[in-house]
This record gives structure tokens, C-alpha cells and sequence, in this order.
């Protein structure tokens, strides 16, 4: 799976986009958010408050139990401020 | 598709989009128009806007449909900027001509409430205090939820 | 006053009256306009517009001012035509600048509803039927009368 | 007192504007519409349906029970259809 940063979540993890590969317990996008914390002291930073965290998932916008089945990528970012 | 949806970094003219929007048709009774612009609020002196390409086109696009089958819409246009803005450039211009007066005032306001809420971009804005991404406002939410 | 009022014969051209809004300032965030166009609807060839002329400007220079009063407008502009005016010209233009989107929004939707329902002219259509006076519509009363 | 007639009241009438000289007992909208319509029979025609009559005194709208006291000129004429 390809994971997506855009803004604040970016700049926090220090990274554009980055290759995950997901241990098989791993199936939503809350279990994602959990596990992906604990990859490195900016992913925590990023993901620490997750009211401010939204996710899209093949580019659909997806809630925490949304499945990860089937997905080739997840883009994670603040709540947009565009218009 | 009677909207036209364009994302770009280069600055846009609303007189030459509206211009475009109503000529040589005469079944056209209203044209209604928002241009978003960047404001020098507390010394800013940049707005930079980052965007999701692929999702941004793809939820323009969707909320474009979505006016379409509310609204009878002749003829439209969304255009959102990305990239580093200057205080007075315009950031997103939405224009809507249709038959009739409400129709393409509701479908404006309308577009430009679910651009805000559900088109992935980020504001950063520049000034006295460095550099500050833009927090996202309740009453956009708002905004856009009294459409639903 | 900060918008500005005219009533002329003569033919308006939205994108340059925009385009004279927007410029030169960094305190605008928003710019809304409507244009009221006529359209060419069972083979109308001709609209022509009769107006009371003192009665006009005082009604739309008092239109405008209770919008400067309820939204924060930093620039508008008002033109209402009369006369005989063809298929796909412009009838009327609303365009209010303000640093707020649904301050905008809201104004500019404000000016054209109550316009229609408080300034007095009155619309005579030429066509397949000869000439016909067009009567007023409920509707219109409605939309103006929800921002009571 | 000076009348001036718009649209098709003014059509109906025959005249854009006129002198009117008043009786002493006409003193509001209602009386003085009802006055008029007596005048021809084209100011009978223009005043007949009084729900599609609108007045304005010295260039401000009034109702029916309006008083003409000290009213320069009187308005009459349909509805509005501007915008």
C-alpha cells in the first residue's frame, strides 16, 4: 500500500509519500492510524490528535472503520481548507 | 458535464470567464459568480495552497454533478488555484449561468459551500508570524451542511 | 454609500465592472455578482423596460443601504437598465465585494431579490403575441420576503 | 396634485401624467382611486382589478388607507416586474 501526506500531516512526518507494508491484522483505517503512529517520533507527532485527522482511501474520503481490503493507497491530511 | 472544472497554478480572469459564460446563447437568464480572494488580514503577505491532485479533480467534479442534477444549469465553471498566492490574486472562482435567478444563485452559493469542505486543499499562510497552516472553520461545515 | 447605483439605457459590461471592484485593495476576500440577462423564451424578440425615474434611484439607493447595513460590504455595484433591450443583454447587474464568502453571497442575493420586488419598472415583452406586459410573481414576493 | 401612470395603467388611461383637482373629500388612496375610476371609461378599465394596483405617494409606496395631505404626486401602476 502507498500512503499520501498532505500539509501539517506532511511536514509532522517529514515525508510526501512512503510504501507501507501492513502486518495482516491490520484492517481499518483506525487500526492503520494506530499502527502507523508507532513508526517514528513525527508519524506520532502527525496522527497525536486524530479529531484532526482525516483520511481517503483510492482517493474516496473513508471514516475509521473503513476496510483496507483491496486499497493501493491511503492519503491522510488535516481537515481541508480550500475555496 | 455542463460545468467546467479547472485546477490550476496560474491566476485566473473572472471577467473573461464570465464573458465566456454568456455569450451567443439566449436562453441564458441569470449568471451568478464567486471569486474567493486572498486577503492581507494581520500583515500576510502569502497564501500557499497545497492540493490532492487526482482527488481534488475527482471531487470537483463530483460536486459539479451534483449541482447539475439540483439545479437546471446552462453552462458553468469552477476554477481552483494551487501554489503560492499574493494578497488581491483570486483563489477559486465559481460561475453558474442558468434560465432562472434562484437557480444559479443556489447553485453558486452551493458549489462554493462543498469546494470548501470536500476538495482537499490546505491553506499556509505567510506573514509577521512565519509560516501557519489554516485551520478548518465549524461554520464551513455549517455552511455546506445545509445543503444535505 | 459604498455601493454605487445606476440606471441607464445604455448597455453594461459585467467583466469590466468586476473587474473595477476587485482591484487595488488586499481587504477583499469574496466578490459575488448576478446578471439578469434576457432570454429568448417562446420567440421573444424584444424586452422592453418602463421605469419611474425618481422613484428608481431612491429605491435602490435605500436597497442598498439596509444591505451595507446588515453584511459588511467593501465595494458594490448596482445597474439597472431601461428601455428596449434584445435577447442575451444584460438586464440587470449585482455585485457586491465584501472581505467575507457568505457575506457576499448572502448581499448580492439580498440586492437582486429585493430589486425585483421594490424598485419600480416593469417589463413589456414583444413577440409571436404582439406585445404583453409581464406580471408580477408570487415567487418573487416570496424570496423577498424571507430576508424579513 | 399631479398623477403619473406607469406600464399598462398608463396604456389603459391613455396618459403618462395629469393635473387632478381634487374634492375635498377625497382624502385617501382607496378614495382617491375610486374617484379616478369615475374620470373615463379607459381610468375605469386601468383601475378595475384594485389587487393589481399599486400607489406611490411623493415617490414612496402606500397603502389604501394613506392620506393625500400634503401630497405633491401620486403614483399608479401595476405591480412591479423589475430585477
Amino acid at each position: 500500500m502507498q500512503a499520501l501526506y498532505f500539509a501539517w500531516v506532511r511536514e509532522r512526518i517529514g515525508l510526501d509519500a512512503e510504501p507501507l507494508d501492513l502486518p495482516e491484522d491490520i484492517k481499518t483505517v483506525a487500526a492503520l492510524l494506530d499502527w502507523l503512529a508507532q513508526r517514528s517520533e513525527g508519524h506520532g507527532a502527525a496522527l497525536a490528535d486524530r479529531s484532526l485527522i482525516r483520511v481517503a482511501l483510492d482517493n474516496e474520503f473513508a471514516g475509521p472503520e473503513a476496510s483496507l481490503a483491496g486499497v493501493a493507497e491511503v492519503a491522510i491530511f488535516p481537515p481541508v481548507t480550500g475555496g | 458535464m455542463r460545468i467546467a472544472i479547472r485546477v490550476q497554478p496560474e491566476p485566473f480572469d473572472t471577467a473573461a470567464e464570465l464573458a465566456r459564460l454568456g455569450t451567443s446563447r439566449t436562453d441564458i437568464g441569470a449568471v451568478a459568480s464567486f471569486t474567493g480572494l486572498v486577503r492581507a488580514d494581520d500583515g500576510l503577505t502569502a497564501l500557499t495552497l497545497e492540493h490532492h491532485p487526482v482527488m481534488t479533480l475527482r471531487q470537483m467534479a463530483r460536486v459539479a454533478a451534483e449541482a447539475e442534477t439540483r439545479w437546471p444549469i446552462a453552462a458553468g465553471t469552477i476554477i481552483h488555484r494551487h501554489g503560492r498566492l499574493l494578497p488581491g490574486e483570486g483563489i477559486v472562482l465559481v460561475a453558474v449561468a442558468s434560465p432562472h435567478r434562484a437557480a444559479a444563485l443556489e447553485a453558486c452559493s452551493f458549489l462554493i459551500d462543498w469546494l470548501k469542505t470536500s476538495a482537499p486543499f490546505w491553506k499556509r499562510e505567510e506573514g509577521p508570524w512565519g509560516a501557519r497552516w489554516v485551520a478548518a472553520r465549524a461554520e464551513d461545515d455549517a455552511a455546506a451542511a445545509r445543503w444535505q
